[in-house]
């Protein structure tokens, strides 16, 4: 038996995965069914679907992760048994998770030493691994601290380290789990690099993702997976974003954009010289002067990390301010402590929504009333009026369309997409005033990411004052009156979006001044 | 060795158990409880015809314990005839497998009653005797019938005469030395040897008894010679058991002394030597054997052949002049032992009695005392008279209180409540139950109520006196005191203790630490090194986690003085003293009030005067001869109240 | 149909693994030649036998339930309250001085003013930790543990000083304990057995310990800490503060606890010089039996009520049986074992029974909404 | 009275106090923050203790065979480790609660077995002092330090390696990456159910080594009981020292030393009710960890089961 051989260690280079006829079943629900998938050296092959597809399924079982109930899986032919990581790592197969698998309190070098024989025997060689990192960063393009703690390395850092980690391991096929969900622009640019050396290298590249400008821009094929069936594969090169996405959703879609023009009305948010300390060595804002009117979506662009957080979170009052003041409908609210800001009918939706913006282990109803529980609409005198709650939830789960089984369901049990919609739910339906929308579309499918803009752009055109912070440049030009850059915890200006360019925007969003730029 | 015996026990009764299990259920257990000796048989009653063999280890001359059986079928054929009574025997089986396949050749060969007359044919019995349900066998001496319905068991009560024996030895011997000739140490001759020793010790306790068992059933040599070697060590009263002993009886015939026998009459052996044998008389259970054989009931008793049925018999030498009153005192010594007691207790009703106590039996402490004090009273009234059960580690005092109720509602007659904090509930729980005595300890309050007997140790007494001596026997001048939480009964040893250390000597420093726990072993350790280092050469303390605190004055060559319980054994080189509690001397007091109908309303309190508390020195250490006077001039000040102790 | 089975066998579940429990202590108690079937049949009868059992029994489940409930509610704000020992001796020591200081007053008075003394003592020694940890980031778990140790030290410098029974104090033994509370102030007795009111009070604040978790902005305060404090602070609520409130309500509870132990069993406060022996473990046998009652505090009031029998019948079948008392303590040991082991399955099942449901729903409404397989005969 | 606290004396006695209460918390501490690094919390360290104890000094006692002795003892923490593991690692129970649980089963075998196999209070010629040559030749410190039993010597030798093992091998790395993101470990083929099966054993052993240190090395006795709360006190000094080895010696010394100071108060006669000086320690453990505001947080998994889902 060849897979005897593979597993014995015995190192193949991969030319070509193969997966026949995969299903999946986990209780009550079919994650897979009956699908056909293979990859090739030297080639990206995109894996497009909307969340809850099956995408990730099928990879952790061609991972290791999950066993897949029928099917086979086959490398350069030959039929082989996958039964867990290890199994996976020994053939050449590496995975960046969408969630990264990394230790916070370990070193970059300790997480990728982690699980491998080392060659000092029980004593770990961190000497020996942090040269070879060194060494496979230079090859491609990884720029990274060995020493560094994991806590202390951005979002694209970390997933640095993941691929690191794959190829570390001698990984000749990489599977990338919705890698750019969490990058900024200039972090996707530099990740595409690196996926085009790695693929003229011979290495096969599975991409996983939604996004379909990234899928075109990136993968030689592309399939296409709904409900767990397999829609269809392509060469890339012979298909659009449209049918793509009738692929995806089923049926077409539109993309929206703000066309019109509204006129500002008045100042709703006004920032004067905040300044901020933020967590763990970030750099925190300095000298924040920002007005955000009635009626208008003030786009604020930057590359991750360089303060949205903070600025966000000291506007909601989840962050003490430095100095300087934050004046909300001229009423000086700096230092106010969340809940009262909560009754300015100030909205947030936080950029992190699974950790900040919803209880896992709270009912779908309850996590509806998150921010204004003590409200008089659900609560009296301190007890809950229930009746009102649930119909609440009645309401919005059926006005937003979130799945559910029903409000009484815990939100935990429900899938990434719709606890998202949880929080926009409960954000928006309030009629707020103000809202401030971090990454409001990170993580979304297609069909849901325009049903979030198309809300935002009803908020804006019923008055209310959205700051929308998103790394995504698509979105802030397609969304934003006025587009505010930040780098560094400054803003680096403000434009509006007649004299807005990518190429403005972005060199700002590099730290690059105006005056600079000529 | 004990240990690893009762983890081979345990072992053992699981696999009793499952094969039990296993065998149980076909057999029909006879009605063992139908009570097996109605009447005395004066008259044999008609029986059938009956064919009996016997197989036995040794000879049937033998002088003993084969003799004994062999003698018991003479007498059955007298009674009943040699027409009815028709018996064999295979003598000297003493290979086990030779037994096995006489025992199974009698039994095949039609006979009625195979008696396996000796304790090492069990096993084979147990096999054989399934193969033959129609055929009665009979084991001795044992009380196993393994569950077999045609096995019967028999074995004596040897001890009792022994008991009786050692009675008489004890008053003839001159020398005040007995030397005692036994085979190996188990079974029948153990169980005599046992007796004769108590006998000896409850007439003279000073009398030094020589026991030498040879491990050899036949050396008769062996046997001269050792009594000779007994002899050399003064004993001019001998006694001993199996068939070598012959070899003894000569010897001490040739020095002029006396000897005890058993098993068989040995008067007719040594007339000027033997002054009493005990003789088993067989015939008796086997009576009963073939009676209930007659009825069809085949196995599956055990009997005991005693003093009190008959199946032993004191057989005094009638060559021998017994002084009157040693005859007297084997007399009234047969008489107490066939009414069920040797005690010279007053006779009392039956009692059921209850401990509730707050930390276990064994807790080297507290609680051990009382648990000891029950066994003691067990000891003397017998088992059959005081019957009681406890309730350990009852440290919630809800959960004793409920337990107090139950003893009390489930018809106990004395429920002893053994710790201070139970007061409370037992005031609640007493009325309720007016029938029965409660005792309360330790403390002196009975509430007022006519059923509470209160009880309380004064343990300063013994403090105080422990304190005397610590003070002359520290040289430091520095004494170190280790208590657990300063209140109740170690407080009042505490206050005592330093009392008499200050009276003896005012300018000894007498360090107290209370490490507020009973239990921490380990920081009553340490309390005592603290207490070294700042010099102390003797110590005391009280509670159970103070063997931390004795190990470690111990280590450093110091002296210890212990109370609750004697802690001599536990650390021979450094205890001098321990004031030891004998609570049963107030539970007699209060068993006694009981018997004339006063249930309670009386307190009472354990001291040195009245024996409820005794000072036990150690012999171990030489304890300095003005030490020693003075402890006993303290002692004898405190009882007769020239002494008075200033507590704070 | 289907899911009343289903929420009886669950909630059936720690029986099944006492008994489990029970079996393996059989092979003890027959190492130790008793037979199990005696045993347990004392067991059975020392906890239900008779109604004095019976009332031996919810008395005993009394004082677990109130530190159970406590343990609800810490727990449920993700806290872990191992400091109910310690609420428990200050609840009581604070609402028996109160009770010996002043006399003649109307007995429900005494006893609503003890209770609530009592409860905030409680309070107080809960909420010290609770500062600790929202604050000072101390954990809980230490804090607690130590808050026992001087709890008890406490305990025993009243008991032997400042409070004493002044007969005592004059007495040679010195019991360390205080007078008796006067006749007016104790706890009705319900029927002519032990069991007080304090039983009732408890079951009351059991489904009153409901309401607040899930039917007040409290509740849901403290359940959303418990769960995700960077949402809670996001929701506007101050964690700090629900951190302690929760550890103060379970120190509430727990010193209540100690209150009823006082004025409705023994009316007196009595030491041994240990924690449990004021307490009777409650303060750690109310976590189990919170866990036993799956942190729910209706629940928990049948799950005290089974580890109550567990206890006051184990100490019976001692009593009969003769049996060394340790090997009670080892198999209430097992039982505990037993019993969280067992949860395993309710989870599993749970589980199961919830992706079935989300299964159903999704499925009805995928069909709605998606047209057919068109698509992929295109490719 | 008070001055008489500084003198060279009770300064030394308070530190030989503190180094000999520290020993049996050094044992267990370290087990614990191993088996908590790694996620689990193991509250049965008392249980385990106590029948460490127990198995030590009965096997000393019939064998007078200490090695045996102290290996039966781990031997018997780490079978109830390995239970205490599958508990809460295979079947994934509350682990606080099942720790209760092995506590009250070993205590109530101690106790039993201590009653059925060796029924009154006995001593055993445990582990000898050991003087260092050299070392304790040196004044003064020499005797403080140099001059203790092996098993003491033992104890503080194992904080460094513990430290060690933790931060320079390959499975330190995968105790402390199991504790922190079983996933992450999952994902790159390391088993988090062995390593973790490894630390609860291996914790087990610990005390069972610290409760045979408590009976055949430091007080050669065995009683009912005697272990009297310490297992609860080694895992709150886990917590006390962040999980760290060093942090653990850190807090097991001041525990231990307070708990000296106080006796020498008691023993110099300065007048404070006892109660109160036993409250020292618990009182000054809190009070330090108030205002040391530990930078590290609790292992992230810790009491959290890990299970792959699918």
């Amino acid at each position: 038996m060849t897979d005897l051989e593979l597993n014995s260690g015995k190192k193949v280079r991969i030319e070509s995965v193969t997966m026949q006829g995969i299903t999946k079943r986990f209780p009550g629900v079919l994650a897979n069914d009956r699908v056909d998938f293979d990859v090739k050296a030297s080639e990206v092959h995109a894996l497009l679907g909307e969340n809850g597809a099956g995408k990730s399924t099928l990879m952790k079982i061609l991972y290791g992760l999950y066993h897949q109930d029928s099917g086979e899986i086959y490398i350069n032919d030959e039929l082989v048994k996958i039964n867990s990581p290890t199994d996976a790592i020994n053939l050449g197969i590496g995975m960046i998770h969408q969630h990264f698998m990394l230790v916070p309190t370990l070193t970059v070098t300790e997480n990728v030493a982690l699980g491998l024989p080392s060659s000092r025997g029980p004593l770990t060689d961190l000497d020996r691994v942090s040269k070879r990192i060194l060494e496979l960063a230079d090859l491609y393009g990884l720029r990274i601290d060995p020493n560094a703690y994991i806590w202390q390395l951005s979002v694209g850092q970390q997933q640095r380290v993941e691929i690191i980690k794959a190829l570390y391991r001698g990984a000749d096929l990489l599977i990338l789990d919705e890698p750019t969900a969490v990058l900024t622009p200039q972090e996707v640019d530099e990740l595409f690099g690196i996926m085009r050396q790695m693929v003229n290298d011979g290495f096969g590249l599975i991409f996983i993702s939604h996004k379909l400008h990234e899928v075109i821009e990136i993968s030689h094929r592309v399939t296409v997976l709904r409900n767990g069936k397999k829609v269809g594969t392509r060469p890339t090169s012979e298909v659009d974003k449209s049918e793509l996405a009738k692929w995806m959703v089923g049926h077409a879609i539109d993309f929206i954009t703000t066309t019109d023009q509204i006129q500002c009305g008045e100042v709703r948010l006004k920032l004067e010289n905040v300044s901020c300390e933020s967590d763990r060595g970030a750099k925190g804002l300095k000298d924040i002067n920002l007005e955000l009117c009635s009626g208008e979506i003030l786009g604020l662009a930057g590359v991750s990390g360089n303060g949205q957080r903070d600025l966000a979170e000291v506007i909601v009052g989840l962050r003490k301010v430095s100095s300087g003041k934050i004046f909300l409908e001229d009423e000086d609210i700096t230092g106010a402590d969340v809940d009262v800001l909560i009754k300015k009918m100030l909205s947030y939706i936080p950029e992190e929504r699974m950790r900040d913006g919803m209880i896992k282990d709270f009912t779908v109803a309850e996590n509806l009333i998150l921010r204004e529980h003590d409200q008089p609409k659900y609560s009296d005198n301190g007890f809950l009026k229930l009746k009102s709650i649930e119909n609440h939830a009645k309401e919005l789960i059926k006005l937003f369309q979130i799945k559910t089984p029903s409000h009484k369901t815990m939100a935990k049990s429900l899938s990434g997409g719709n606890i998202q919609k949880i929080v926009l739910a409960r954000e928006l339906s309030r009629k707020p005033r103000t809202i401030i929308a971090a990454q409001p579309t990170r993580g979304l499918d297609i069909g849901a990411a325009e049903y979030v803009r198309e809300q935002l752009i009803i908020q804006r055109n019923n008055g209310t004052a959205v700051l929308l912070i998103s790394e995504d440049l698509d979105e802030i030009f397609a969304l934003s009156d006025r587009i505010a850059v930040i780098y560094e915890g400054k803003i680096m200006g403000i434009l509006s979006r007649e004299d807005a360019t990518k190429e403005k925007i972005g060199l700002l969003m590099a730290g690059v001044l105006p005056a600079e730029q000529a | 060795m004990k240990k690893t015996k009762i983890i081979l026990i345990f072992a053992l009764m699981l696999m009793l158990i499952f094969t039990a299990c296993a065998q149980q259920t076909p057999v029909e257990e006879p009605d063992v409880e139908e009570p097996s000796s109605e009447e005395p048989v004066e008259e044999p009653e008609e029986i059938e015809k009956l064919s009996i063999a016997i197989v036995s280890p040794s000879s049937i001359n033998d002088f003993a314990f084969t003799q004994s059986i062999y003698d018991a079928m003479l007498a059955l054929q007298e009674e009943y005839g040699e027409d009815t009574i028709e018996f064999v025997y295979s003598e000297n089986m003493f290979i086990v497998d030779d037994a096995a396949a006489a025992i199974r050749d009698y039994a095949a060969s039609g006979y009625d009653l195979v008696i396996a007359h000796g304790s090492q044919y069990g096993s084979s019995l147990q096999e054989i005797a399934p193969d033959f349900p129609e055929v009665s066998f009979a084991w001795g001496t044992t009380v196993d019938t393994f569950g077999q319905d045609n096995i019967f068991a028999y074995e004596a009560a040897s001890d009792e005469g022994g008991y009786v024996n050692g009675v008489m030895a004890a008053m003839l011997t001159e020398s005040k030395v007995i030397g005692v000739v036994g085979p190996v140490e188990t079974g029948d001759a153990k169980l005599y040897v046992d007796g004769f020793v108590e006998g000896v010790k409850a007439t003279d306790p000073e009398i030094e008894v020589l026991v030498t068992y040879i491990n050899n059933f036949s050396d008769v040599a062996l046997a001269a010679e050792t009594a000779e070697t007994q002899i050399a060590a003064g004993a001019d009263v001998m006694t001993g058991t199996a068939q070598m002993v012959v070899g003894a009886i000569g010897k001490i015939q040739e020095n002029g002394g006396y000897w005890f026998g058993t098993q068989a009459d040995q008067a007719n052996f040594a007339p000027d030597t033997v002054v009493a044998s005990q003789v088993y008389h067989w015939e008796v259970i086997l009576k009963e054997i073939i009676e209930l054989r007659s009825q069809g009931i085949l196995g599956g008793r055990s009997f005991v052949a005693n003093l009190a049925n008959g199946g032993e018999v004191m057989a005094f030498n009638p060559e021998i002049e017994i002084p009157d009153d040693v005859k007297a005192a084997a007399d009234q010594t047969i008489a107490e032992i066939k009414a069920g007691g040797v005690s010279e207790s007053p006779e009392i009703e039956p009692l059921d009695i209850a401990i509730v106590s707050p930390s276990s039996i064994n807790d080297f402490a507290f609680t051990q005392s009382i648990y000891d004090a029950m066994l003691a009273l067990q000891d003397e009234y017998g088992e059959d008279t005081i019957n009681f059960v406890y309730s350990e580690n009852m440290f919630i005092v809800d959960d004793a209180a409920a337990a107090i109720r139950d003893y009390a509602a489930s018809g106990y007659n004395m429920v002893i409540a053994h710790g201070s904090q139970y007061g409370s509930s037992l005031q609640e729980i007493a009325p309720d139950f007016p029938e029965v005595s409660f005792a309360w300890g330790t403390t002196v309050d009975t509430f007022g109520q006519d059923n509470i007997y209160a009880y309380e140790a004064a343990s300063h007494e013994g403090g105080y006196v422990n304190g005397v001596m610590a003070a002359m026997l520290t040289e430091s001048k520095v004494i170190g005191v280790v208590g657990p939480v300063e209140t109740g009964d170690a407080k009042l040893y505490v206050d005592g203790f330093v009392a008499g250390v200050k009276a003896t000597d005012p300018d000894i420093e007498v360090l107290v630490t209370y490490i507020n726990n009973f239990s921490d072993v380990a920081l009553a350790a340490e309390t005592a090194e603290t207490q070294i280092a700042a010099g102390a050469d003797v110590m005391t303390g009280t509670a159970q986690m103070v063997v931390g605190a004795i190990g470690k004055i111990q280590e450093n060559g110091g002296y210890w003085f212990g109370t609750q319980a004697d802690q001599a054994d536990f650390a021979p080189d450094t205890v001098v003293a321990s004031q030891v509690y004998h609570w049963e001397v107030i539970l007699k007091e209060m068993i006694g009030l009981r018997s004339e109908g006063t249930l309670g309303g009386q307190s009472f309190v354990a001291n040195l005067a009245n024996g409820g508390q005794v000072m036990a020195f150690n012999p171990n250490i030489d304890i300095p001869e003005e030490v020693m006077e003075a402890a006993q001039a303290t002692i004898q000040g405190i009882i007769d109240g020239t002494i008075t102790i200033e507590l704070p | 149909m289907k899911s009343r089975l289903n929420a009886i066998l669950d909630a059936l579940l720690p029986l099944f693994a006492t008994l489990a429990a029970l079996l393996v202590g059989a092979i003890m108690l027959i190492i130790l030649d008793v037979n199990p079937l005696v045993a347990y049949g004392a067991l059975l009868n020392g906890a239900f036998g008779s109604s004095n059992a019976l009332a031996e029994t919810l008395v005993k489940a009394t004082p677990l339930l109130l530190v159970g409930l406590g343990i609800c509610i810490a727990y449920r704000g993700n806290v872990i309250n191992i400091g109910g020992e310690g609420q428990m001796i200050v609840g009581a020591i604070v609402a028996t001085w109160f009770g010996l200081r002043y006399t003649n007053m109307p007995g429900w008075l005494m006893i609503t003013l003890a209770m609530m003394l009592g409860a905030l003592a409680g309070a107080v020694w809960g909420g010290i930790p609770g500062v600790l940890k929202a604050y000072f980031n101390v954990n809980e778990i230490l804090s607690t543990v130590m808050m026992n140790a001087i709890a008890v030290q406490l305990l025993n410098f009243v008991l032997t000083g400042p409070m004493i029974d002044p007969i005592q104090s004059e007495k040679a033994s010195q019991i360390p304990q205080t007078a008796r509370l006067e006749e007016a102030y104790r706890l009705p007795r319900l029927v002519p057995t032990r069991l007080h009111l304090g039983a009732l009070i408890a079951v009351g604040l059991a489904i009153l310990v409901y309401f607040l978790l899930w039917r007040t902005t409290l509740g849901y305060r403290i359940r959303s800490v418990g769960q995700n404090k960077f949402a809670s602070r996001y929701a506007g609520i101050k964690v700090e503060r629900y951190i302690i409130i929760a550890l103060m309500l379970s120190g509430a509870l727990a010193g209540l606890a100690g209150v009823t132990q006082v004025y409705g069993v023994n009316f007196r406060m009595i030491t041994d010089g240990s924690t449990s022996g004021f307490t009777g473990r409650a303060g750690y046998n109310g976590i189990v039996a919170a866990l036993f009652g799956s942190l729910h505090p209706i629940i928990t009031i049948p799950a005290s009520i089974l580890f109550g029998a567990l206890l006051v019948g184990a100490n019976t079948m001692q009593r009969v049986t003769q049996v060394p008392s340790a090997l009670i303590t080892a198999l209430n040991g097992l039982v505990v074992v037993f019993v969280v082991s067992s949860e395993i399955w309710r989870k599993k099942r749970q589980q199961k029974r919830l992706t079935i449901a989300i299964e159903d729903q999704e499925f009805d409404e995928f069909s709605n909404e998606i047209p057919g397989h068109s698509v992929e005969e295109a490719s | 009275m008070i001055s008489d606290l500084f003198s060279l004396t009770v300064l030394l006695g308070i530190i030989s106090s503190g180094i000999r209460l520290a020993t049996p918390y050094l044992f267990a501490s370290i087990g614990e923050a191993f088996s908590q690094r790694s996620g689990v919390l193991n509250l049965g360290v008392e249980g385990q203790m106590i029948l460490g104890a127990f198995t030590a000094f009965y096997v000393v006692m019939n064998t007078e065979n200490l090695l045996l002795g102290v290996l039966a003892a781990m031997g018997v923490g780490a079978l109830m480790g390995l239970a205490m593991g599958f508990v809460s690692i295979t079947l994934q129970a509350q682990q606080g609660i099942s720790g209760i649980g092995f506590y009250l089963f070993g205590l109530g075998m101690s106790n039993l077995l201590f009653q059925l196999l060796v029924g009154t209070v006995e001593t055993v010629s445990g582990f000898p002092k050991v003087p260092l040559p050299i070392l304790s030749d040196i004044p003064v410190i020499g005797e403080l330090f140099f001059d203790h039993n092996i098993l003491v010597y033992l104890a503080f030798l194992i904080v460094p390696i513990a430290s060690f093992v933790l931060n320079k091998t390959n499975l330190g790395l995968k105790i402390r990456s199991v504790g922190e993101n079983p996933e992450a470990a999952d994902s790159l083929g390391v088993s988090v159910s062995k390593v973790r099966y490894f630390t609860t054993i291996f914790g087990g052993a610990m005390s069972g080594l610290s409760g045979a240190s408590l009976s055949i090395a430091l007080l050669n006795v065995f009683q009912l009981g005697m272990t009297a709360g310490q297992g609860f006190i080694a895992v709150a000094l886990v917590y006390f020292g962040a999980w760290r080895p060093w942090g653990v010696l850190a807090g097991a010394l001041l525990f231990s030393l307070v708990n000296g100071l106080q006796l020498w108060i008691q023993v110099l006669g300065i007048n404070i009710p006892s109660e109160f000086a036993v409250m020292m320690p618990y009182i000054l453990t809190i009070f330090v960890l108030t205002l040391s505001r530990s930078k590290y947080g609790a292992p992230s998994a810790l009491t959290k089961p890990f299970e792959r889902e699918g």
